[in-house]
C-alpha cells in the first residue's frame, strides 16, 4: 500500500457543531484531510458521519466551526463553492439521474468543464460539437476504468444496485475532484463486489493521486483501505489515527460494542 | 429483421451522438419528412384526396403543428426539467400578444417625460420570434419561484401566472389596440413579400417552424444543458453537489420553454385563429398542453408530437365514428360518451404504461430489434 | 374613505365565501393526505353527487313522498352513487396505478374527471337542476349602527356551520375509529400500514368515499347556491388556491386557507378592483397562494418539506 | 400497430369529413354549430333543439324548400372557439353544395370565423348576436346580425329606463351599472352604453364578471354599496342565474334589473324561484309560448317520435330562438332559390338570399310566426334588418311582456357602427361595397 507522499493538509474541520431542532448530530468535531491520503470516517450508525460529509460538501451549514479548505477557511461551505473548489461525492442511497443512462450521468459530472452557452448548444456546431466530443473521450476513459463499457446507454433505474454504485463513483470522478468523498461506497455489496470498489477506491488514489473520504461500515475494508481513521460516536469524535491505532482504542471498542459511557 | 443494426459500427463519436444513430429510424425520418415537406404539398396542388380538401390542413394539420411545438415547449419544462406548469395558456398568450402588438405598432406615451416609445410595425416573422422572446422574460420571471417551491405546490403557484395574463390581457385594452369586443385580428401574414394565406402555405410555414424548433431542442436536450435538466429533474440535490447551478438550469429551461410556447401562442393566433380572444388560450390549453406531454412522453421530443396528435385527433376520431357508423345517438349523448371514452382511454393508457406514448415506442422498437427472436 | 361599515360587510361576506370553498378543499386533503394522490377529479365528484342528490329527490317528490322523507332517501341515494364511484375509481384506477409517481396519479384523476362528467350528465341529464335545501336569503346585522345594516347571508352561515359540523365529524373519525387511524398510519408510511395487515385497497376505497361524502355536501350547499349544472366543476379551481394556502395536508388548514382566500379576494376586488378594472379576484387568489408558497413553500399548515441525501 | 391504427384514423377521418351521402344531390347541406355540453350546455341545448326541430319540420311537412331537402349535422362546440373552428372547417364542404350558411351561437367563434367564411363564401348568421359592427353590409358582406345587434339592445334597454323613470330627461343623473360577462360577448355593448351615457347624461360603470360566473358575491356586495338605480345584465348560461340570487341575497330589486335577451330565458330564473320574481329581460321580438307554427312542429315532427326536445320544453325562450333563427336561413335559401332556381345552392347563392330577404307581415303569418316576429327587410347597407324589442317580466312562473315594442335609434347606433367597421375595413384592406349599385 502506497503511503501518501505529503503531509499538506488538504481539509480542516475545526470545531464543527451541528444540530436540527434539539438533536446534535455532531459536537465539536476537529479533524483534517491530508493531500493524497485515504481518510476514513467511522462509527455506529447514527454518529453523524453523513452529516459530517455533508457539512463539508455544503449541504448542511454547521451552527458553529470552521472548515479550512486548501488554505480558505469558511464558517460553512456552500454547495456550488465545494463542487467548484473541487469536492466531488457519492451518497449512501445511489443518487444518481434515474431517468438518464450511465453515460449521460457521468456526462453530467463534466458540467463545471463545459464552457458552450445555450445557442451554440442549441447549433451543435463547430465548437459546441468539439467541447462535446473532447468531453465525450475523458468520460470513456472513466467508462473504461470502471469497466462499465456494456451499460453505458442504459438508463441507470434499470442497472443492478452495485453497477449503479460504479456508475455514482464514474460521475464523481468526472469531475476531476482533488477530494473525493465517499458514503459507505460498498454497503449492501456481495464480497466480490466489494473488491472490485476497493480496487477502484485504490486505483483513483493511486492513479489520479485524488484524496479521498469516506464513510464505510465494513471494519476490515476501513482497515486495509485507509491511511488514517476518524472514529465519531454521538456527534463526538472519539478517536483519530492509523487503522491500528484506532483499533486498539478502548473508546472505540466500547462504542462498537455498545457499552454506555 | 428489417429492423436491425447489426453491422452498423460507429467508428467516432460525433456518429455515436447523432440524432439517430440506427440508419433504419434515419430512413423512416427521411420518409416521413419527405412526406410531410414534398408529398403534402404536392397532393393538395393535384387536389389528390383527401389533401385537396381544406379540411386536413386547416382543421387537423395546421392545430397538430402549433400544439405539437407547444407540447415540446411544455415538455422542455415539464419532462426534461421536471417543473410542472398549469401556465402554458398563459405564455401562449404572450407570445400571442406581444407578436400582436409589435406587428401592429406600438406606441407608449410617456408624457411625465415629455416623450413616446414608438416602434413601427414591425415585419411578422420578427413579430412572432420577438413574441416568443417576451413570453421568454415573463417565463424566466415566473420561473423564479421554482426555485423555493416544488412539485405540486409549483404546479399551483403556476396557475398565478395563468390566470393573472387571462386577466391582464381581457383588462388593459392597450394590448387589443383598444378593440371595443376586445377580439383582435391577426396582421396580415407576409414574409419577406411572401404573403402566407391558402391553407397550405400557413401549413409549410407552420411545418418549416416545427421542424426547426424540434431540431434544435433535440440538440439542446442532447446536450451539457439537456443533461443539467434532467439532473435537476431527478434529483435536485445531488444535481447541485456535482455543480449544476439550480438557479441557472431551471431559468434556462423556464426561458427556452416559454420562448417556444410563445412562438407557438403566436402561430396559433396569427395562422390558425387569425382572431382571437383571451378565451383562447385558458387554463383548458394548459391543460391539454401538459396531457400531450404527459400522454405522449415527459422527456421525449417524438413523444410531444405523438401526443399532440392523440389528444387532438382522439376527440375528432370519437365524434365521427358514431355518425359513420349510423349510429343513432343524438349528439348530446356522442358528447357525453366521447368524454367517457376519452378519460377512460387516458386511464388505460396510463396503467399500460405511465410512461406516455414514447415509452411504448422504444419498447416496441426494442422488440423490433430482436424480432423474430424473442431475445 | 372606505365606511367601516362596508368594510366589515365585505370581510364576513368574503370569510363566509372562504368557507365554501374550504368544502370543496376538504375532498382533496382527505385524498392527498392518505394516499398523496392529487385528485381533480373532485370538483367533477360535487357535479355528480350534485345530480344525484337533486334528480333523485326530484322524483321522489314527484312520486308523493313527503319532502322530508324525500330529502333523507335523496341523501342516501347520492351516498350510494359516490360509494360506487369509489369502489369503481380504486378497483379500475388508483389501485392498478398504486406506486407510481405523484404526476402519473394526478394525470388519472383528471381521466376520472372526464368519465364522472360524461358519465353524470348522460345518467342524470345536462340542465340546471333548482335545489332548495337552506335558505338563501340575508340578515342585516346592526341597522341601527350602520346605514343599512351588516349583510350576512343565511345559506353562507349554513355553509359555515356544516363546514364546522364536518371538520368535527372528521377529527373524531380520524383520532377515535379503528380505520380513522389506519388512515394517518397510511398517510405516514404505506410500506409499514400494509405490514401490520390493514389491507391497503379497503383504505383507499373509505377515502376516496369519505372524499365523495364530503363532494355532497359541498353539492347541498353549493347546488343550493347555483343550482345543480356543470359549472358546479369551476370549483376545483377556486379551492386549488385555498388548498395551497393551507398545506396539501392539513384540514384545519383547508379552512383556514378558505378563510383567508375568501376575504382575501373579496376585500381586493371590492376596494382595489374598482380601481384597476375589476375581475382581480379571478387571479387574486392565486396570486396570494404564491406569495404564501414563496414564504412557507409548503403552505401554512403543511407539513415541514425535509430535504434528505 | 401504431400504422394500423394511424390508417384507421385516416380511414375514418377521410369518411367522416369528405364522403358525400349517396343520395344527396337534391339536398342543401346547413351545419348546426351547437353546444350540448359544458358550462353553458343549459343554454344551449333548448337552442339548438329549436334549430333542429324546424329544419325538421321543413322536411317533414313540405318535403323541403321547393322540393330540396334538408340535410342537417350538428357538430359539437363546447362553446370554445378552437372545436368551432374546426366545426366549420368539418362541415363547410359537405353536402352537394357545401354549407348553405353557418350559425355559430359564440360570439368568440364569430370573430374567429368572420374572415374564413369571406374567403370561403359562406354566409355567418349570428341572430342577435355576434360583432355589432358587422350591421354594416358593405364591409362585412357574409356577416348578418339579424334581428338586432348589442348594440340595439343596449339602445333599447336605455329606451325602456327612460320610460320607467318618466322620459328621456330624467336619465340625468341616475345610475346604470352594466353587469357583464368578461369576453368579447359581454364587452360588446359597453361603447354604445358609453355613447348614450354621454347622450342622456347617466352614469354608467360596468362591473365584469369572469367566466363562467360561478362567484359574484363581490360585484353584488359593491352593487349594494353603490346603489344603482337599474343594473343591466349581459351573461350567459350559470352567471345568469346567480346574479339573480346574488341580488336577492342583497335584497337588491329585481324589478330593477334588465338583462340582455340572452340572460332572459326559463334556465336563467328557475335556479332562483322565488326570488327571480321581478326579473327584467329584453326580448329579440319574440318570447316564450307557443304560436302557430309549434302546432305543426308538433304535428309533423313530435307526433312521429322525431322532437329533439322535452316536449315540455317546446315554446321555451331560448327554443324559440332557435326556431326563427332557422326559418330566417330556410327564408334565406327560399328568396335566393328565386333567383337561382329551386336545387342546392351554395354559400354564396345563399348570402344574396339573406341580402335581399324581405318577410312581410302576411309571410309572417302565413309560417304560423305571428306575434314572435315583425317583419324585416335586409340589405346591403343594413345587414341587421330590424332592430325591435320588448321587455318582459318573469313572474314567477313564466315570461310575461310588460312592454311595447321599442326601435333601436340609428342616430345612436349608426355613427359606432360606421366607424368601428371603417376601422376594420382599413385593417384588413377590405373595399367597402358601394351598396348603392346592389341589387
Amino acid at each position: 500500500m502506497r503511503m501518501p507522499d505529503t503531509s499538506e493538509t488538504l481539509l480542516q474541520v475545526e470545531g464543527v457543531s451541528l444540530a436540527f431542532g434539539g438533536v446534535k448530530a455532531l459536537r465539536d468535531v476537529s479533524f483534517d484531510i491530508r493531500k493524497g491520503e485515504i481518510r476514513a470516517i467511522i462509527g455506529p450508525n447514527g454518529a453523524g458521519k453523513t452529516s459530517m460529509l455533508n457539512v463539508i460538501n455544503g449541504f448542511y451549514h454547521p451552527n458553529h466551526g470552521a472548515i479550512t479548505f486548501k488554505g480558505r477557511t469558511r464558517a460553512e461551505m456552500q454547495p456550488f463553492e465545494a463542487s467548484r473548489g473541487g469536492i466531488a461525492r457519492t451518497f449512501q442511497n445511489v443518487a444518481l439521474f434515474k431517468g438518464m443512462s450511465a453515460l449521460d450521468n457521468i456526462m453530467a459530472g463534466r458540467t463545471l468543464k463545459m464552457r458552450r452557452g445555450l445557442l451554440w448548444q442549441m447549433l451543435r456546431y463547430g465548437p459546441a460539437l468539439a467541447e462535446e466530443i473532447e468531453h465525450r473521450h475523458r468520460v470513456e476513459e472513466i467508462i473504461d476504468f470502471l469497466e462499465i463499457e456494456a451499460i453505458r446507454k442504459v438508463p441507470v433505474a434499470r442497472l443492478p444496485y452495485g453497477l449503479q454504485k460504479r456508475v455514482e463513483l464514474g460521475r464523481a470522478l468526472a469531475m476531476e475532484p482533488d477530494l473525493l468523498l465517499l458514503d459507505e461506497p460498498m454497503a449492501g455489496m456481495n464480497l466480490e463486489e466489494k473488491e472490485d470498489m476497493s480496487r477502484f477506491i485504490i486505483d483513483v488514489n493511486n492513479h489520479y493521486g485524488t484524496t479521498i473520504a469516506l464513510i464505510e461500515h465494513d471494519m476490515a475494508v476501513v482497515m486495509d483501505l485507509s491511511h488514517r481513521v476518524a472514529v465519531l460516536d454521538h456527534g463526538v469524535k472519539i478517536a483519530d489515527g492509523t487503522p491500528n491505532e484506532v483499533k486498539k482504542n478502548q473508546g472505540v471498542i466500547d462504542a462498537y460494542l455498545g457499552i454506555a459511557h | 429483421m428489417l429492423y436491425r443494426e447489426a453491422g452498423q459500427f460507429k467508428t467516432t463519436y460525433a456518429e455515436d451522438m447523432a440524432i439517430f444513430p440506427i440508419r433504419q429510424d434515419r430512413i423512416a425520418l427521411g420518409i416521413l419528412l419527405g412526406i410531410a415537406f414534398i408529398g403534402v404539398p404536392l397532393l393538395a396542388d393535384f387536389d389528390i384526396w383527401p389533401f385537396g380538401s381544406d379540411y386536413l390542413l386547416r382543421a387537423i394539420l395546421l392545430p397538430f403543428l402549433i400544439l405539437a411545438l407547444a407540447a415540446i415547449g411544455v415538455n422542455i419544462l415539464v419532462g426534461y426539467c421536471g417543473q410542472i406548469s398549469l401556465g402554458s395558456g398563459a405564455f401562449m398568450a404572450i407570445g400571442a400578444y406581444s407578436a400582436y402588438k409589435l406587428g401592429t405598432g406600438v406606441h407608449i406615451p410617456l408624457t411625465w417625460l415629455d416623450f413616446a416609445i414608438s416602434i413601427p410595425p414591425l415585419p411578422v416573422l420578427l413579430a412572432i420570434l420577438l413574441g416568443g422572446l417576451t413570453a421568454a422574460v415573463v417565463g424566466i420571471l415566473f420561473g423564479i419561484p421554482s426555485l423555493r417551491i416544488k412539485g405540486l405546490y409549483l404546479a399551483v403557484a403556476t396557475l398565478a401566472a395563468q390566470f393573472f395574463f387571462d386577466w391582464v390581457f381581457l383588462r388593459v385594452s392597450w394590448f387589443t389596440n383598444y378593440a371595443p369586443s376586445g377580439s383582435v385580428n391577426a396582421p396580415t401574414l407576409d414574409f419577406f413579400g411572401l404573403n402566407v394565406g391558402t391553407p397550405i402555405e400557413r401549413y409549410m410555414l407552420c411545418l418549416i417552424f416545427v421542424t426547426a424548433f424540434a431540431v434544435l431542442v433535440k440538440n439542446l436536450v442532447r446536450g451539457n444543458l439537456g443533461r443539467q435538466w434532467m439532473a435537476i429533474r431527478d434529483m435536485d440535490i445531488a444535481a447541485e453537489l456535482i455543480g449544476i447551478r439550480p438557479l441557472y438550469a431551471k431559468l434556462t429551461a423556464f426561458a427556452v420553454s416559454s420562448f417556444i410556447i410563445g412562438v407557438a401562442g403566436a402561430l396559433w393566433a396569427f395562422v390558425y385563429l387569425g382572431s382571437w380572444e383571451p378565451l383562447a388560450f385558458s387554463i383548458d390549453r394548459s391543460l391539454q398542453l401538459l396531457f400531450m406531454v404527459i400522454i405522449g412522453g415527459l422527456g421525449s421530443i417524438m413523444g410531444s408530437f405523438v401526443g399532440a396528435a392523440f389528444i387532438l385527433i382522439l376527440p375528432i376520431l370519437l365524434n365521427l365514428i358514431p355518425t359513420q357508423l349510423g349510429v343513432p345517438l343524438s349528439t348530446e349523448t356522442i358528447t357525453h360518451l366521447e368524454f367517457i371514452i376519452f378519460g377512460s382511454l387516458i386511464c388505460f393508457l396510463l396503467i399500460k404504461e405511465p410512461h406516455g406514448f414514447a415509452r411504448l415506442i422504444s419498447i416496441g422498437k426494442e422488440k423490433l430489434r430482436l424480432w423474430p427472436f424473442p431475445y | 374613505m372606505i365606511a367601516l361599515g362596508q368594510f366589515l360587510e365585505v370581510l364576513i361576506g368574503g370569510l363566509m365565501s372562504g368557507v365554501l370553498y374550504s368544502l370543496v378543499a376538504l375532498g382533496f386533503v382527505l385524498i392527498f393526505k392518505a394516499s398523496g394522490v392529487f385528485n381533480f377529479a373532485q370538483g367533477a365528484m360535487v357535479l355528480l353527487a350534485g345530480l344525484a342528490l337533486v334528480r333523485s329527490l326530484d322524483l321522489l317528490v314527484a312520486w308523493g313522498f313527503p319532502v322530508w322523507a324525500a330529502i333523507i332517501l335523496g341523501i342516501g341515494f347520492a351516498a350510494v352513487i359516490m360509494a360506487i364511484t369509489a369502489w369503481l375509481i380504486e378497483r379500475f384506477v388508483i389501485g392498478p396505478l398504486v406506486n407510481q409517481d405523484a404526476l402519473t396519479l394526478f394525470m388519472s384523476t383528471i381521466g376520472v374527471t372526464f368519465i364522472l362528467e360524461g358519465a353524470a350528465q348522460m345518467i342524470f341529464g345536462s340542465d340546471a337542476y333548482p335545489l332548495r335545501l337552506f335558505p338563501t336569503d340575508a340578515w342585516f346585522l346592526f341597522e341601527n349602527l350602520f346605514p343599512g345594516g351588516i349583510l350576512v347571508n343565511k345559506l353562507d352561515v349554513w355553509g359555515g356551520f356544516i363546514a364546522g359540523i364536518l371538520v368535527a365529524g372528521l377529527a373524531i373519525f380520524f383520532e377515535r375509529t379503528k380505520t380513522g387511524r389506519a388512515l394517518r398510519a397510511v398517510a405516514d408510511d404505506h410500506l409499514a400500514a400494509q405490514s401490520v395487515g390493514i389491507p391497503i385497497s379497503w383504505i383507499w376505497f373509505v377515502v376516496w368515499l369519505a372524499a365523495g361524502l364530503v363532494a355532497l355536501v359541498a353539492a347541498t350547499v353549493w347546488g343550493t347556491k347555483l343550482g345543480v349544472q356543470f359549472s358546479i366543476t369551476f370549483l376545483a379551481l377556486k379551492a386549488l388556491p385555498v388548498l395551497i394556502i393551507g398545506g396539501l395536508t392539513s384540514i384545519p388548514g383547508a379552512i383556514v386557507g378558505g378563510l383567508i382566500v375568501g376575504a382575501g379576494e373579496k376585500i381586493a376586488e371590492v376596494f382595489l378592483g374598482s380601481h384597476i378594472g375589476g375581475g382581480i379576484e379571478y387571479w387574486f387568489a392565486y396570486v396570494l397562494a404564491l406569495a404564501v408558497l414563496l414564504v412557507r413553500p409548503q403552505g401554512l399548515f403543511g407539513e415541514r418539506i425535509i430535504e434528505r441525501i | 400497430m401504431l400504422r394500423n391504427k394511424l390508417m384507421l384514423a385516416a380511414a375514418i377521418l377521410s369518411g367522416g369529413a369528405f364522403a358525400s351521402p349517396a343520395a344527396a344531390q337534391n339536398e342543401q347541406f346547413i351545419p348546426i354549430l351547437s353546444y350540448r355540453t359544458g358550462a353553458y350546455a343549459v343554454n344551449g341545448v333548448p337552442y339548438a333543439n329549436g334549430v333542429a326541430d324546424y329544419y325538421n319540420l321543413v322536411n317533414e311537412r313540405d318535403g323541403g324548400i321547393n322540393g330540396v331537402k334538408l340535410l342537417v349535422e350538428e357538430c359539437e362546440t363546447g362553446y370554445a372557439t378552437d372545436k368551432g373552428v374546426e366545426c366549420y372547417e368539418r362541415l363547410k364542404g359537405k353536402g352537394p353544395t357545401g354549407a348553405a350558411f353557418i350559425n355559430p351561437l359564440s360570439t368568440g367563434i364569430t370573430f374567429a370565423l368572420t374572415e374564413k367564411t369571406t374567403t370561403d363564401k359562406i354566409p355567418i348568421i349570428t341572430m342577435g348576436y355576434g360583432r355589432a359592427d358587422s350591421k354594416n353590409g358593405a364591409v362585412f358582406a357574409y356577416n348578418f346580425p339579424l334581428l338586432g345587434t348589442y348594440w340595439s339592445a343596449a339602445d333599447i334597454a336605455i329606451q325602456h329606463i327612460a320610460k320607467e323613470v318618466g322620459g328621456v330627461d330624467k336619465l340625468k343623473g341616475k345610475k346604470i351599472s352594466l353587469l357583464f360577462h368578461d369576453s368579447p360577448y359581454g364587452k360588446e355593448p359597453i361603447p354604445m352604453l358609453q355613447v348614450l351615457a354621454k347622450k342622456h347624461g347617466f352614469e354608467f360603470t360596468p362591473i365584469p364578471v369572469t367566466h363562467p360566473g360561478v362567484e359574484q358575491k363581490s360585484q353584488w356586495l359593491a352593487i349594494r354599496q353603490n346603489r344603482p338605480d337599474y343594473v343591466l345584465v349581459w351573461g350567459w348560461g350559470v352567471m345568469n342565474g346567480t346574479a339573480v340570487k346574488e341580488a336577492a341575497a342583497v335584497a337588491y330589486p329585481r324589478e330593477k334589473m334588465i338583462g340582455v335577451w340572452w340572460s332572459g330565458a326559463e334556465p336563467d330564473v328557475t335556479p332562483a324561484g322565488d326570488q327571480a320574481t321581478g326579473y327584467k329581460a329584453l326580448m329579440l321580438q319574440h318570447g316564450a309560448g307557443k304560436f302557430p307554427v309549434h302546432a305543426d312542429i308538433e304535428k309533423h315532427v313530435y307526433a312521429k317520435g322525431k322532437g329533439a326536445s322535452e316536449p315540455g320544453k317546446v315554446g321555451e325562450v331560448l327554443y324559440n330562438r332557435g326556431m326563427v333563427n332557422a326559418m330566417l336561413g330556410v327564408e334565406a335559401i327560399r328568396k335566393a332559390q328565386e333567383k337561382f332556381g329551386k336545387k342546392p345552392l351554395t354559400g354564396e347563392q345563399v348570402r344574396w338570399g339573406l341580402e335581399n330577404l324581405n318577410l312581410s307581415e302576411a309571410r309572417i303569418k302565413e309560417m304560423g310566426f305571428e306575434g314572435m316576429l315583425k317583419p324585416i327587410k335586409i340589405s346591403c347597407s343594413d345587414h341587421e334588418g330590424a332592430r325591435d324589442g320588448r321587455v318582459q317580466q318573469w313572474d314567477g312562473k313564466g315570461w310575461k311582456i310588460i312592454s311595447d315594442w321599442y326601435t333601436a335609434n340609428q342616430s345612436d347606433t349608426e355613427p359606432l357602427v360606421n366607424d368601428i367597421s371603417a376601422k376594420y375595413a382599413a385593417e384588413k384592406n377590405i373595399q367597402p361595397r358601394d351598396c348603392s349599385k346592389e341589387s
